[in-house]
């Protein structure tokens, strides 16, 4: 193989291909919300949208050496004063700092909590104003309405 | 020198002031147009009670509200201004006497919006003369077009429609696409200073290559003064009753162009800084231009007031042509052509109201032998046109006279040419139609047809006609009090 | 007391549409003046906090949410909100929009939205917290929430029209999560380099560590300029605002149109100048800098002229929108401090001017019961009063002084002069000119009506009366919005000195 | 944190999601879709985000799923791509 | 129009890659931002200024719960804008299919849920309750409260369903909710400090200030599991009848 690609492939693939993979969902969700015809599909793209966003926030937080964010007094660095559960959470932070290498960066999953629900809230509403548009036009695809309207609306 | 006076202000206010009267009287005719009357004597009186300060070489000048930063609304009062309004004001009078002759005689429609606009506009021309700065001068403009709209379009008929179109679109679109940046880009280039003063504001402040832009943006954004390219618009508001065209000719729409052009380059660059410069004969081109054109097309019009009009268009070129000489002499005489050209146009003007009035003729073939019928109005007629064309013993011969000097001092042999070849059209155009009209009798075959029975118009519509050609003689003799007024300028 | 205004702003829609909610179905005649108060009194906090700001010893406030004062870090642990004179301004337009509206849709929420009008006005006030959140939060993720607040009640709220309405909320949704779900992205690529969230410090860490020249930088500021040139409907973006705006019910309309794309501006305006900071955005390197002027030149030339092909006036009007924000993206791109403060000016301006026009024109529409110019004649005579309101919107949309539109352009025109983008300057002027075209067109409608109508009133004597009176005025509850908005549009330009340098100072 | 692991649920992603959107059958699609959101919120536990993959297996694969057959139901299932 | 949106769609996807050339390495520890001094703040000082281990929760709930108030808001808006949108009340719906009311699934899918329903509600209590120290918290607990009634619906008939959760009181709850939670930070207001400044409610609240935020944590997640659980179903009840409320799925 070309050493240039595979050069590339060292440095651009392997460590990043959450990365990548989380682009590719994004173009696939973005492709569907921009040209299939069936609003449900639409949405569904919408929605696969919205989650690749949120795989790459995740992504952003991790760390290999950290697990997940809640602090744990069981954990491997503290067994020297595993006895002293009562009071402890205001003494071993005066004796050991937390190591927060041990801990994921738990801001991307906050804000991605927020962003998972405002991406509910949002199918919701579309999926209740399609229903409404198939109410008054009687289907779902874009190009039947349309031609539905073609004689009244004038653009 | 420089005096604050509140005069000017009210000589603004006082024609703004009577269009809610005229609109509360509009079920009393008689009341209406006596509030009219009213209005324009207060404002001539006002014009009157700042002569002798301006006289005396006093600027009178007053300001309020700063609206954008560093340009109030401001007036000043100098000589131009002076001698432009008491054309304006003084016309004013005339026209409304004429106008309530014809409007009554015709039974118009709308009688009360075409007073009211009447009066806005009367009160944008008086801001127009004594606009203290440039935006000023440029609101102005902008509600004189406005408020001449419903004027040219009185009759809102087809006709009316297109030719309110074309008004409207040639004044606004020239003065937004031209005026309005060229301003901008002063106001720019002086450092936010677009005050008119003794010394103009962009005086050395700009390059020669922007210098020209500039200018010529200026003159032809300025486009009430019906140079050409954009002169269409004259002819086709035409539709307007005839003192609508009484106003745009003589009272205020195209004077208040050719003013502004000669703002412009008194004002904004001075004719010593032009002269550095070295731009200007760019526009002395196009004027002669516009002079020859005009003078060739109002030859081959039939519709009196489209001849008319034409003519206007070419007296007009004249007053910019001065101008462009960047001589005292040249710029004299364009000062005193906007007076000797106001009069002797609404002279002309107001004959031809009155003969559509008496007899409802409109072309100048049909008017052969018109004289036996209106012979007083044809005199006028033929006062006038003798005025126009600048033959003394009238006004227009000195304004002539001071336009051809100036050719002279500014070495331009060949304008002086286009003016003696211009005057020669002249004859040819306007002549003839009181020629033929007075020594020739009529064809036979309208002997038995309408002409029977045609006598004067009424006399609302004749006194003013005669007052106005008396003032073309009246020029002739005693144009002292022009002369002053321009030297003031021009010094 | 006074350093709390900013969360009280907020704050008190919040629960006015909480209660509205509440009086739900019981009383639903309640819920206008619950809202009705609950938004005065929220434009009177933020006028008072236009004086606060406008204080010298206050300047700008900073509210920490929390209480999360920095101590061990340099950068913002919490949310903060951030009010200048310019957020202050925005604020209070929103608020001032929204109490007016609220008086206009006193009698139109009934007729538009059957039974729903507590939802309406809940929505409504939901929205205003929205937009206030978006002008004066200083967290670039809290951005992003606001935005999807506003998106959704606006979504519902158009969505409340006809079958036509639905559809186009539907494509408003699509396009409007695209444009959200970009600004997140951007966001995000900027968190993943810079570790913060409070836009000061992103731009702190942006000048410190010079990231500017880095990719992930520079495809951030795109993304954030996609998704905000989308919600704004930047044109070749702008495929989803016409129908929505002309389809949405009235009282909708007339109050998302002045303000949705106004306050995406403002942000525009604040992700440059504050997120990115003006050294990145306008550095020689990048080639945007032209290619956005002409972008806008595009947008402002083809705005008007789709608004000149349109013979109905609520789409004639939204495309005007589009030639507007054209506008100030414009100015805002011209890279010089005129050309920002016209741009800002403007979002005020336009503001006025279009609530104006679109509260007219659906006055008119509903009058007439026909939204196509050909229908208008002699509206002079039939309706005088609303007409007036309509040409001050018109002449100001113009740009005639003294309305404030003409100011803006003036502004917008000179900073274009004196960065030398002189094609910027020929699309305002042209925009204008057919801008004079259109309203003109309806003047004469309006005025003359067609010839026939003409024939009609040509009476002998000298007749002012009023030919016809089918066609009456509409209730105080809409000529009073209409007038307090033309009245604003004079007030504006007459202002704009002391505006103009609050502004300039502000940006400087 | 295994990456092949990791690997082998992206890839399983991206079919889901393909395949949802290539369905003709709208019913059958949203459970797709069901799918889809278990997966990535199965990715999320992997990768550490404890809450985020708590949140998306309740709204994600729960309620939203849920909401979109509701649709699909009182709507219809047909669809032309 | 596909062509035009796969070249869109792969000039985007072109741009984020080429922008993901100088990201960090994937899981990098010493990345901008996990390395960052603001969450370096969260992870050491999140344990020591309010007590509770779940950073998460308390990132959520009280670092950035100016954000999580507008969430719970975001859900308050989708569930009045799907009836606003669903809703029409001239009554042009025939009310012929809302008679026959559906008497819901089958008699062992009914038992299976009966048996397991309080156990679903009362993991989500624990859920809101206890997502100090665990994954969880007032919009986890309060999507699974949902889905309990949206189960309690598909098995019984929306009708029985309505009966325990009528739309009157779906809206007083989720009112409630965001009113908890903005009455909180109102609170603290009123005691004179910022919004949503949970340090001193320790005046009214057990315990010292740092306390007072974890307390005033449970609080907020409870009114965030009010809004969340009210909207969770209406959502469900209107969309899955057209919002009629007749006849469930």
């Amino acid at each position: 193989m070309d050493p240039i690609i595979a050069n590339f492939i060292e440095e651009n693939i392997v460590p990043k291909f959450n990365y990548w993979i989380y682009v590719i969902l994004m173009m696939i969700g973005l492709y569907a919300m921009i040209t299939k015809n069936n609003l449900i599909k639409k949405l569904i793209g919408m929605a696969i949208f919205q989650t690749a966003i949120i795989l790459f926030y995740v992504s952003i937080g991790v760390k290999e050496t950290g697990g997940i964010p809640i602090i744990s007094h069981h954990g491997p660095d503290h067994h020297q004063e595993a006895e002293v559960h009562s009071e402890e959470s205001s003494k071993n932070l005066k004796h050991n700092i937390i190591d927060k290498d041990k801990y994921a960066n738990p801001l991307p999953h906050v804000l991605m909590l927020t962003a998972i629900v405002v991406g509910v809230s949002t199918l919701g509403l579309a999926l209740a104003i399609s229903q409404r548009i198939h109410k008054s036009f009687g289907t779902l695809e874009e190009d039947e309405i349309l031609n539905e309207l073609r004689p009244g609306g004038h653009d | 020198m420089i005096e604050f006076s509140f005069i000017p202000l009210f000589t603004w206010l006082v024609s703004l002031l009577a269009v809610p009267a005229i609109l509360v009287f509009r079920k009393r005719p008689d009341a209406r147009e006596g509030v009219t009357f009213l209005a324009a004597f207060l404002k001539l009186a006002m014009v009157f009670m700042m002569l002798p300060l301006i006289r005396e070489g006093k600027i009178l000048h007053f300001k309020f509200g700063e609206i954008l930063p560093g340009i109030p609304i401001e007036f000043r009062v100098d000589g131009l201004g002076m001698l432009f309004a008491l054309v304006a004001s003084s016309l004013w009078i005339l026209t409304t006497l004429y106008a309530v002759g014809y409007m009554r005689g015709l039974r118009e429609h709308d009688q009360t919006r075409f007073f009211a606009c009447f009066a806005i506009s009367l009160s944008a021309t008086i801001g127009v003369a004594f606009a203290g700065n440039l935006l000023t001068l440029y609101i102005f403009y902008e509600i004189l077009s406005l408020s001449t709209y419903p004027l040219v379009t009185h009759h809102g008929d087809k006709a009316a429609r297109t030719g309110g179109r074309t008004y409207l679109s040639h004044l606004l679109g020239t003065s937004v696409a031209f005026v309005l940046p060229a301003m901008i880009y002063c106001y720019w280039k002086s450092g936010g200073d677009i005050k008119f003063t003794d010394g103009a504001f962009l005086d050395g402040k700009i390059g020669s290559s922007d210098g020209l832009i500039v200018l010529v943006a200026f003159t032809l954004g300025f486009a009430k003064s019906g140079l050409m390219p954009f002169h269409s618009w004259l002819p086709n508001a035409m539709v307007a009753p005839t003192p609508v065209s009484a106003l745009l000719h003589a009272v205020a729409v195209v004077k208040v162009g050719v003013f502004c052009v000669l703002r412009v380059f008194t004002g904004v660059f001075g004719t010593d800084f032009l002269q550095q410069l070295d731009v200007v004969t760019v526009i002395t081109y196009i004027a002669a231009f516009t002079i020859i054109v005009s003078s060739l097309i109002a030859l081959t019009q039939d519709n009196l007031k489209r001849r008319l009009a034409f003519s206007t268009i070419g007296q007009l070129a004249y007053i910019v042509l001065g101008v462009s000489f960047l001589s005292s002499n040249g710029v004299t005489g364009s000062v005193m052509h906007i007076a000797m050209h106001a009069f002797g146009k609404i002279t002309l003007f107001f004959c031809a109201g009155a003969i559509f009035v008496a007899s409802g003729k409109k072309y100048i073939s049909q008017m052969v032998g018109l004289g036996k019928q209106m012979p007083i109005t044809m005199i006028a007629f033929l006062i006038g046109s003798l005025s126009i064309i600048g033959l003394p013993p009238f006004g227009g011969a000195w304004s002539k006279w001071y336009l051809f000097l100036g050719a002279l001092d500014a070495e331009q042999t060949a304008m002086a040419v286009v003016l003696v070849i211009s005057s020669l059209l002249n004859i040819a155009y306007l002549l003839p139609i009181p020629i033929n009209a007075l020594f020739r009798s009529p064809p036979q075959k309208d002997e038995k047809g309408s002409d029977s029975g045609i006598k004067e118009a009424p006399l609302a519509c004749l006194i003013p006609l005669c007052i106005t050609a008396l003032a073309g003689l009246l020029f002739f003799m005693f144009p002292g009090l022009g002369f002053e007024l321009a030297q003031l300028i021009t010094k | 007391m006074t350093e709390h205004f900013p969360i009280l702003i907020l704050l008190v829609p919040l629960f006015g549409a909480l209660i509205v909610v509440l009086l739900g179905r019981e009383r639903p005649e309640q819920c206008w003046i619950t809202s009705l108060i609950s938004l005065g009194l929220s434009s009177i906090i933020s006028l008072f906090t236009i004086i606060v700001v406008l204080s010298d010893k206050v300047q700008t406030i900073r509210y920490r949410m929390g209480g999360w004062e920095p101590e061990s870090t340099v950068f913002e642990v919490g949310i903060e909100l951030r009010v200048d004179i310019l957020a202050a301004l925005v604020v209070f337009a929103v608020t001032f929009v929204g109490f007016v509206n609220t008086i206009y849709s006193k009698t139109r929420a009934e007729a538009e939205a059957q039974g729903k009008v507590p939802f309406f006005y809940a929505l409504i006030q939901l929205l205003i917290v929205g937009l206030c959140g978006i002008v004066m939060t200083n967290d670039a993720f809290n951005l992003y929430v606001l935005i999807e607040i506003t998106s959704l009640t606006s979504y519902a709220l158009i969505a409340m029209g006809n079958r036509r309405a639905a559809l186009s909320s539907f494509n408003y949704v699509i396009m409007g999560t695209i444009g959200a779900s970009f600004y997140l992205l951007g966001v995000g690529y900027l968190y993943i380099k810079t570790g913060t969230l409070n836009i000061d410090d992103i731009r702190m860490v942006l000048g410190n560590d010079k990231l500017w020249e880095h990719q992930s930088i520079i495809v951030a500021f795109i993304f954030i300029m996609l998704g905000v040139w989308t919600k704004m409907a930047f044109f070749p973006l702008h495929g989803w605002l016409p129908n929505a705006y002309a389809y949405a019910p009235s009282m909708t309309g007339t109050f998302m149109a002045p303000l949705m794309t106004k306050v995406m501006v403002y942000v525009m305006i604040r992700v440059m100048l504050w997120l990115f900071g003006d050294k990145f955005v306008y550095s020689d390197q990048h080639v945007w800098g032209e290619l956005v002027i002409w972008m806008s030149v595009i947008a402002i030339v083809a705005g008007s002229l789709l608004a000149l092909a349109r013979t109905d006036i609520k789409k004639m009007l939204t495309y005007l929108i589009v030639a507007e924000v054209g506008y100030m993206v414009g100015g805002a791109w011209l890279g010089n401090v005129t050309g920002q403060a016209g741009a800002f000016y403007h979002i005020l301006s336009d503001a006025a001017m279009t609530f104006c026009l679109f509260i007219a024109a659906s006055i008119i529409v509903l009058r007439i019961g026909d939204s196509r110019v050909n229908a208008f004649d002699n509206l002079f005579r039939k309706m005088p009063l609303t007409m007036i309101g309509f040409t001050v919107g018109a002449l100001s949309m113009i740009g005639l002084p003294p309305t404030c539109g003409f100011f803006s352009k003036w502004y917008l025109i000179r900073g274009g002069i004196e960065a030398g983008q002189w094609e910027y300057v020929c699309a305002l002027i042209f925009s204008s000119l057919v801008n004079a075209v259109i309203f003109f067109r309806i003047f004469e409608r309006a005025y003359f009506g067609n010839i026939a109508g003409v024939k009609e009133d040509f009476s002998p004597s000298d007749s002012d009366a009023n030919p016809d009176t089918s066609i009456k005025e509409v209730p105080w509850s809409m000529l009073v919005p209409l007038y307090i908005a033309s009245v604003s549009v004079l007030l504006l330009g007459i202002m704009n000195r002391p505006l103009f340098e609050w502004i300039q100072t502000a940006l400087k | 944190m295994i990456w092949q692991f990791d690997i082998i649920i992206l890839i399983f992603l991206v079919v889901a999601a393909i395949v949802s959107l290539r369905l003709k059958d709208l019913l059958g699609a949203s459970m797709v879709f069901g799918i889809y959101s278990f997966l990535i919120c199965l990715l999320w536990a992997e990768m550490g985000a404890v809450d985020v993959a708590f949140t998306e297996a309740a709204v994600g694969a729960g309620v939203s799923t849920v909401i979109m057959i509701a649709t699909v139901f009182s709507t219809t299932r047909r669809s032309k791509d | 129009m596909k062509v035009f949106g796969l070249i869109a769609v792969f000039v985007v996807g072109l741009l984020l890659l080429s922008a993901t050339q100088d990201f960090p390495s994937w899981g990098d520890p010493r990345s901008a931002a996990s390395d960052g001094e603001v969450s370096s703040f969260y992870i050491e000082k999140t344990e020591s200024v309010t007590k509770v281990p779940n950073m998460v929760t308390a990132v959520l709930a009280d670092f950035r719960g100016y954000d999580t108030m507008f969430e719970t808001v975001v859900i308050f808006i989708a569930g009045i804008g799907i009836i606003a949108v669903l809703r029409n009340f001239e009554g042009t719906d025939s009310p012929s299919d809302n008679d026959n009311d559906d008497d819901g699934a089958g008699l062992l899918a009914r038992f299976t849920c009966s048996l397991i329903l309080p156990f679903i509600q009362i993991f989500a209590l624990y859920v809101v309750a206890h997502g100090h120290h665990s994954p969880g918290g007032g919009f986890q607990g309060g999507v699974m409260f949902g889905a309990s009634y949206i189960l309690l619906a598909l098995a019984f008939g929306l009708s029985k369903a309505k009966q325990l959760f009528s739309e009157r009181r779906t809206m007083i709850f989720a009112v409630i909710g965001i009113f908890i939670y903005v009455g909180w930070g109102v609170l603290c207001l009123l005691l004179g400090k910022e919004f949503l400044n949970y340090s001193v409610l320790d005046s009214i609240l057990p315990g010292d200030s740092m306390m007072a935020r974890s307390h005033s944590m449970l609080v907020v997640e409870i009114g965030v599991a009010f809004t969340v659980t009210a909207i969770m179903f209406s959502m469900y009840s209107n969309l899955s009848t057209r919002g009629r409320l007749s006849k469930g799925l």
